[in-house]
């Protein structure tokens, strides 16, 4: 039995539960066409629940809870942290622009959202196959809902169609992966699979087998190649306001599984899941570079270059351990959360740009409606430009030293190969360069194709100018946020 | 003959692959691609079925429950898109899923 | 704040404030501001000269402040006598360009202005940062605001020109940013750059070193055969930006190789210089034969800078205290004269909106005071003696006939060629008789362009007259560097 | 695992089966079998078939369809709770009373959506 | 040649697997054809019943003439169906269309290999007797939605929609209804179940009836018994086969022995329905009365007893009630049925909870 159910160790989780379910039920009375009401009490729930992530984070206890079916730890409740405020940040956005496309006819934005964003928390908090599973789940089937949410859009109930298909298959990899291991170890508890594989007494091959599905379940989740099919087409046609929902925290909640299951789990297992992400995150360097160049869709470019951006994740994932020597694992770990989560706060502002620049009726998604945008508005254009320059790792946008804390993780931890390797991660990015150049030239350096000035509400404006700022303050001080990281991953590897 | 757990996971094998290869080699109907999803689940609980009694564990069955349950979502969703698709492009053709391309 | 900081800052600071206040209907405030801006941290870098004590190698106004404190990172500067003047020019440069600008600019004035304040913090700061990836930092921020110049305010092909400046120069730095880590790694995690120079290094990771090095400094000087990209920016970029990009930004590269590839690879840099000294040369006669077919002005004065940079690394690579300072004293030099030449070419085009050297011709009867200027400016370009051009390329000379007397030789011969693509270009513009309906429409230079080129004119020729200031303040740091160069560090 | 129990419902199953075909098969050789395409037609009340009989049809009972699978497996999920009640105690039943309520917001979503409304 | 064959059906007789497999087989489907035929029978003649029943109820004769007082009546109706012609649409679906009747037959079958006709009599005794009933009951919407849609043909189709959604909303009213009997009996084994409603106070002393379950979850016996008509598509909620609207429902198309099989199916349904309700609220096979009087009685006969008074109910009730609405009706299982049922399912778990428990 249960002996001990630490509620504390889900409080977050709890009061997010209950207030996405009153938030869903409060709606139903809802009048008004933007769904203020409705707004106003996600944000403030969000908020409550970021503020109580944080203080846990803060507060560096590591608790278990439900019979170590979940754990809090402050790698997860900063991750929570971060995914909370992305969300928030999000419906922040996408509130204009999915009132001038009929999505707001119902508050199912703002439910799904934080359904969505309990399941990333449970995703992050899971310490069990079992709990991880269905964190999974209620992002993934919330994240469907939303991508089909403007109903009338061929491409985007195209888009959820693809999304949904290829996210089951990855879901049918990974429980497959799950079984494998489940079966081979004979536990879901994340912590037992560990101490089993250690044991070394389990027939290699049966855990490798279990293993080569986890991993492409996961890298479906992350979408790197090959298994990054649906990123561009998902991306592209979901409404700009959803994307920004999939491409920001799930990522985060996206790394923290691949931490929990392959890092906490598999560990001595690592030899053989780094070989497969190295091989992963060279594809997804290559292709998503590469593919990103021939791309005139603004969406779908961004959507290869979270291809390649996921590549270097995996490249400071695979880093971490080097012939069993787990002496570089929490260098390169934090290496890997550090960029995933400069990662999603660039990706909140350059979507955010994109969703102002998108007026009723009009999708601002091909690279050409960006044209000009200096002239239209400076402020925009230069937080777009800041996000471009981040995301092409130039300094001092916060971009570079995520690049750098995953390069500096791969050149310490091997020899000769993983120098090389580093080279043709930046030669790529070079390539990644040219492309989100490209976005900036037609910024500031094409005539506008309207005249008109950009207007957006207050609370818009606020918080993309804040966000612009912060990744160029991050950029010059970005000391305190790998601390964070790097304190957090040395406290889960400690424990 | 007594039934092995080599026997079970063959099963759960066969299905998977059969599931897989519906997935990747239909392109008629979505209606099939959403079943061969649904395949894939039932293989993988045959999986953890088949795991759970012969290790003598429960936690594996309670996992099929829990699976059973999100397939159950996860199939209402599928459907619930595919009813917008068809309203969208009056095709459920795999092949028509093509307005996204680059 | 120390006073390097205050260098950095003060420019960087107003070109912020100038990016988020000014619009385009203040157009006039914004310039106030702006010069105030140039002004002002111009005199801020003055104290170092003062401050600056003779006699030491040791690095100077030291600052140290953690800043990465997970990758030992540390916000570290100091200048010495090999920074010192570039930090000055930088700034000084920056004061002209503000001038240059003035009426010229009118679209997106404070955009302009802000960009070039921003450039000009982030140039000295490349100049004093002691840290490598601060260093990196600095050296790659550059690239921004000089790829929106030119992107924005260029000239007709300028896309092309800003996608080939930022790729050509990423490319090189990139790599040099692998090794920056590949030494942080070997240095058991550390960024300092008087760690790296003390750091014993096998041969091959030497080597290797030293051609990551090259890549990102070679680019950015440029050396020959990845020079094209140069040209091309020239032609397309604004007045004001070839000016710093002439006048400065090629000097990052020149300096990267005294702080980076000769003290921490300083084998390398032995087993290469042949290599590195056959590049220089290379550069030096056969670019300068190309500068002499050339029919666009701007054009021309940027192969005659590929020709002056390989001056510069030829004077490294040849391991003597004369060819090192003479290399250094060309740095500072070739910032006055070629920031003076594109400024002139400038002041022709913003009249007649061609920097062909065919639509012009007695360009001296309409604008005889600006001709004054120019032809100073001309002869400087080409070494003549009395002129900041002259110092440096002659103890290049001398240091390279001590070294090899044919070495000597073929550099002295450039002088030649300089001297004729510079001389003939004045003789088909300036001089003669007028040659079109345009030059005779040419009005003579504005006060404005007047105190602009003056202050250039000041510089050149008391470069050229006095040069002890400069060399003095270089001497010890180029002993102590070439000592330390001549110590092997292999393992 | 014993499975003795189950060889009758095995046979039943496989007797049901025969209970439906057998008397088919029957009535195909003791009756008639003279078709006509007024007979082979289908019905129409005595009219003409017209149009597609796959037509569109009321997207509301594709929702009951739905609703139906999801709120099957939720009793899926009590069946065992409701045999273990009397083992598992008050925690037991709180947990799902929990999940009950769960269940409750949703329904009370779809009943205010309009979901349940057959007008 | 002869003796072969003899020697070889000596050898297989002799051999282990088959007395190992065989004869528990042969034994079984004897056993399987036994309660079959008795289902069949009840069957027939509760048409019959039937319709002697709304004869009375209306004034009017009802069958009479073939045999005495009509008792003949079922076999010649299954006689003329028999030799009708079986017709099939040409664009129906072959296969399927006539896979209809059987799926809609073979869960109506197969279903009563579980029931408990006394204490130890009961083909199957799995634990999971309940689990199976659920599973083989809800494939009876197959045979609806394969026959109305491989009829292709619009009444049929429409029938088949409007049959299937309502079955399935009255199922999961009646799931929750399950779930409540599981509850207080902790056991999926309908032997189990029976046998614990003859505990308790009442129980004790002698009034057996009122420790049934249909006392304590008597909501849940309503809701059930209603559904159970739902389920089964009878008066008042037939509206898919509603005459006035779209005729038959998913049986349009058929005829003959085709026709004949949704029929049987849907008698067949009425009793297993009948017989469910009287295991899991009245008591199964238990004498109402603990005394001596009633004692001696086998219980299959009081089970028999009690299934045939529900079997009445139903037919009572399609004598006295209208047809409802289709809207209504959907009101009625999703709007009333389940919150209800939902309600109650809370009220019996906390009743659980506290000291009054009276299923302990």
């Amino acid at each position: 039995m249960i002996d001990k159910l630490s509620w504390i160790s889900v409080y977050p989780e709890i009061v997010l539960l209950i207030m996405a379910c009153v938030i869903a039920l409060a709606d139903l009375g809802v009048k008004s066409p933007r769904r203020t009401q409705t707004y106003l009490l996600s944000l403030l729930t969000l908020a409550i629940v970021a503020a109580l992530q944080a203080s846990y984070a803060v507060g560096g206890v590591t608790v278990y809870g439900f019979g170590n079916m979940v754990v809090s730890d402050p790698m997860g409740n900063w991750l929570k942290c971060f995914a909370t405020i992305a969300v928030m940040v999000t419906l922040v956005y996408g509130r204009p622009y999915a009132a001038d496309r009929d999505m707001l006819r119902g508050g199912e934005m703002f439910s799904l959202s934080l359904f969505g964003l309990l399941g990333i928390f449970v995703m992050i908090s899971g310490n069990n196959f079992l709990v991880i599973y269905l964190g999974l789940e209620l992002l993934t089937l919330s994240s469907y809902a939303l991508v089909a949410l403007r109903r009338d859009n061929a491409t985007a109930t195209e888009a959820a169609m693809k999304y949904f298909v290829l996210g089951a298959l990855a879901s049918g990899f990974l429980l497959y992966g799950l079984s494998m291991m489940y079966g081979a170890t004979g536990s879901l508890d994340v912590n037992a699979v560990f101490r089993a594989i250690n044991s070394g007494q389990i027939k290699h091959q049966v855990l490798v087998f279990g293993l080569v599905f986890v991993v492409s379940g996961l890298a479906f989740k992350l979408g790197v190649v090959p298994f990054h099919m649906w990123i561009p087409d998902v991306y592209q046609g979901s409404p700009t306001a959803v994307t920004l929902l999939i491409a920001g925290a799930p990522k985060l909640a996206a790394f923290a599984i691949c931490i929990r299951l392959l890092v906490e789990g598999m560990l001595p297992l690592a030899i053989d899941w780094q070989q497969m992400l190295m091989v992963l995150s060279v594809g997804s360097l290559l292709i998503g570079n590469l593919a990103a160049i021939a791309q005139t869709n603004l969406k779908r470019m961004l959507a290869f270059s979270t291809i390649s951006h996921m590549g270097f994740v995996l490249l400071g994932l695979m880093s971490g351990v080097v012939n069993g020597d787990v002496h570089y694992a929490a260098n390169a770990y934090s290496s890997s959360m550090f960029y995933v989560i400069t990662y999603v706060l660039t990706t909140l502002a350059s979507f955010g740009v994109i969703l102002l620049l998108a007026r009723d009726g009009f999708e601002s998604e091909e690279i050409s409606d960006m044209a000009g945008l200096n002239e239209r508005s400076p402020l925009y254009a230069g937080v777009m430009a800041v996000c471009l320059f981040s995301l092409a790792g130039i300094p001092p946008m916060v971009g570079f030293y995520a690049k750098l804390a995953v390069l500096q993780a791969l050149v310490a931890s091997g020899g000769v190969f993983h120098i090389g390797l580093a080279v043709f991660a930046v030669m790529m990015s070079l390539i990644g360069a040219f492309y989100y150049l490209r976005v900036i030239k037609v910024m500031y350096f094409d005539k506008p194709l309207t005249a008109g000035t950009m207007s957006a509400p207050f609370d818009v404006r606020a918080v993309l100018s804040l966000n612009g700022a912060l990744l160029l303050v991050l950029g010059l001080l970005p000391g305190g946020l790998m601390a964070l990281c790097a304190n957090a991953v040395v406290q889960m590897l400690g424990t | 003959m007594t039934l092995t757990l080599g026997h079970f996971l063959s099963l759960g094998a066969m299905l998977f692959a059969l599931s897989v290869i519906g997935i990747f080699l239909n392109r008629k109907n979505l209606i099939v691609l959403l079943m061969a999803i649904e395949l894939m689940l039932l293989a993988v609980n045959t999986n953890f079925v088949a795991f759970s009694y012969y290790l003598g564990d429960m936690h594996g069955q309670i996992f099929v429950f829990f699976i059973l349950t999100v397939a159950a979502a996860e199939s209402a969703i599928g459907l619930a898109i595919l009813v917008l698709l068809f309203r969208n492009k009056s095709s459920i053709n795999v092949d028509e899923l093509n307005t996204l391309k680059g | 704040m120390g006073l390097l900081s205050l260098a950095i800052w003060t420019p960087i600071i107003f070109g912020v404030v100038l990016l988020a206040l000014g619009r385009d209907d203040q157009a006039r405030t914004v310039r106030w501001v702006a010069l105030v801006g140039a002004i002002v941290s111009f005199l801020v870098t003055l104290p170092l000269y003062a401050g600056f004590k003779l006699g030491t190698a040791a690095m100077q106004f030291v600052e140290k402040a953690p800043w990465i404190e997970r990758f030992n990172v540390n916000y570290h500067m100091g200048v010495d006598g090999i920074s010192l003047w570039l930090v000055i020019l930088t700034a000084f440069i920056n004061v002209v360009v503000v001038i240059a600008g003035w009426e010229v600019i009118t679209r997106r004035v404070n955009q302009y202005m802000g960009a070039f304040l921003i450039l000009s913090g982030l140039q000295i700061g490349v100049f004093c940062a002691l840290d490598g990836m601060l260093f990196y930092v600095f050296f790659e921020a550059t690239l921004v605001p000089m790829y929106l110049i030119i992107g924005i305010w260029g000239g007709p092909n300028k896309i092309y020109a800003a996608f080939k400046f930022f790729l050509y120069t990423l490319l090189g730095s990139l790599l040099m940013l692998v090794a920056l880590i590949f030494l942080y790694t070997k240095s058991g995690g550390s960024f300092d750059l008087a760690t790296w120079h003390q750091l014993p290094l096998a041969g091959t990771a030497q080597t290797l070193l030293f051609f990551a090095f090259l890549a990102a400094f070679a680019v950015k000087v440029p050396m020959w055969p990845v020079h094209t990209w140069l040209p091309d920016v020239h032609v397309e970029a604004p007045t004001g930006g070839s000016a710093v990009l002439a006048a400065v930004m090629l000097k990052l590269g020149a300096y990267g190789f005294l702080r980076f590839s000769l003290p921490i690879a300083p084998d390398a840099a032995h087993e290469w210089s042949g290599l590195m000294i056959a590049l220089s040369l290379i550069a030096v006669v056969y670019v300068g034969l190309v500068a002499l077919v050339q029919t666009d002005m701007k054009k021309l004065v940027a192969y005659a800078s590929v020709a002056h940079m390989g001056f510069v690394t030829l004077g490294f690579f040849i391991f003597n205290d004369l060819g090192l300072s003479g290399a250094l004293v060309q740095m500072v030099s070739h910032g006055f004269v070629s920031a003076a030449m594109f400024l002139s070419i400038g002041v022709l085009y913003d009249r007649a909106h061609s920097r062909e050297i065919a639509s012009y011709g007695g360009v001296v009867n309409t604008m005889p005071k600006f001709t004054a200027f120019a032809l100073l400016f001309a002869m400087a370009n080409c070494g003549l003696p009395g002129t900041a051009g002259f110092v440096g390329e002659w103890m290049v000379i001398i240091g390279a006939v001590k070294a090899n007397f044919w070495l000597g030789f073929a550099a002295a011969s450039s002088l030649v060629f300089g001297a004729a693509y510079t001389l003939w270009m004045v003789k088909r513009v300036y001089l003669g008789p007028v040659a079109n309906d345009h030059v005779k429409a040419l009005k003579d230079i504005n006060a404005r362009e007047f105190l602009m080129l003056s202050l250039l004119a000041i510089a050149v020729l008391y470069m050229g007259l006095y040069p002890k200031p400069f060399t003095d303040v270089m001497d010890t740091s180029v002993a102590e560097l070439l000592k330390h160069v001549a110590l092997s560090k292999l393992i | 695992m014993s499975l003795d129990q189950y060889l009758p419902i095995f046979l039943f199953i496989l007797v049901g089966i025969g209970v439906g075909v057998a008397p088919q098969v029957l009535g195909y050789i003791l009756g008639p079998n003279l078709p006509d395409s007024a007979k082979n037609s289908p019905y129409e009340c005595g009219f003409e078939a017209f149009g597609d009989a796959r037509m569109k049809f009321d997207v509301r009972y594709y929702l009951v369809a739905i609703l139906f699978i999801l709120f099957d497996l939720e009793i899926a999920f009590l069946f065992p709770w409701a045999v273990a009640l009397k083992d598992i105690g008050a925690l037991g039943f709180w947990s799902v009373m929990v999940f009950l309520t769960i269940l409750v917001v949703g329904f009370i979503y779809e009943w205010k959506k309009g979901a349940l409304d057959w007008e | 040649m002869i003796d072969t064959i003899f020697a070889l059906g000596e050898g297989l007789l002799a051999a282990p697997w088959w007395s190992a497999i065989g004869w528990p087989v042969v034994w079984a489907l004897i056993k399987v054809t036994l309660v079959l035929m008795i289902v069949m029978g009840a069957v027939t003649y509760t048409t019959l019943w039937e319709r002697r029943l709304l004869a009375w109820a209306q004034i009017r004769m009802g069958p009479n003439r073939v045999g005495p007082w009509g008792l003949l009546q079922p076999i010649a109706d299954a006689m003329k169906l028999m030799t009708k012609e079986v017709l099939r649409p040409a664009a129906a679906e072959k296969f399927l269309f006539y896979l209809g009747p059987v799926m809609t037959v073979m869960p109506a079958m197969a279903a009563w290999a579980v029931i408990p006709f006394g204490p130890d009599i009961a083909l199957a005794n799995i634990n999971a007797g309940l689990l199976f009933l659920m599973a083989i009951t809800s494939m009876e919407v197959y045979g609806v939605i394969i026959s109305g849609w491989s009829s292709n043909s619009k009444y049929p189709f429409l029938g088949a929609l409007r049959a299937s959604s309502q079955m399935v909303s009255y199922e999961i009213a009646m799931g929750f209804c399950l779930v409540v009997v599981l509850m207080v009996s902790a056991s999926l084994n309908l032997t189990d179940i029976v046998a614990g409603q003859n505990k308790g106070y009442f129980a004790q002393i002698g009034l057996n009836f009122l420790s049934w379950n249909w006392l304590p979850l008597l909501p849940i016996f309503l809701i059930y018994f209603i559904s159970g008509l739902a389920e089964t598509n009878r008066l008042p909620f037939d509206v898919i086969e509603g005459e006035s609207e779209i005729v038959a429902g998913h049986m349009v198309e058929y005829s003959g022995m085709s026709w004949a099989m949704f029929q049987m199916a849907e008698y067949a349904n009425i009793w297993l329905v009948s017989v469910l309700t009287t295991i899991m609220f009245l008591g199964g096979w238990l004498s109402p009365i603990d005394s001596v009087m009633f004692n001696w009685i086998p219980g299959w006969i009081w089970l028999g007893l009690k299934s045939f008074c529900v079997v009445t109910m139903f037919i009572w009730v399609r004598v006295s009630f209208p047809r409802f609405r289709y809207d209504q009706i959907m009101r009625l299982g999703w709007k009333i049925f389940i919150p209800v049922s939902l309600i109650w399912l809370v009220v019996v778990g906390g009743w659980m909870q506290t000291p009054w428990n009276i299923w302990k």
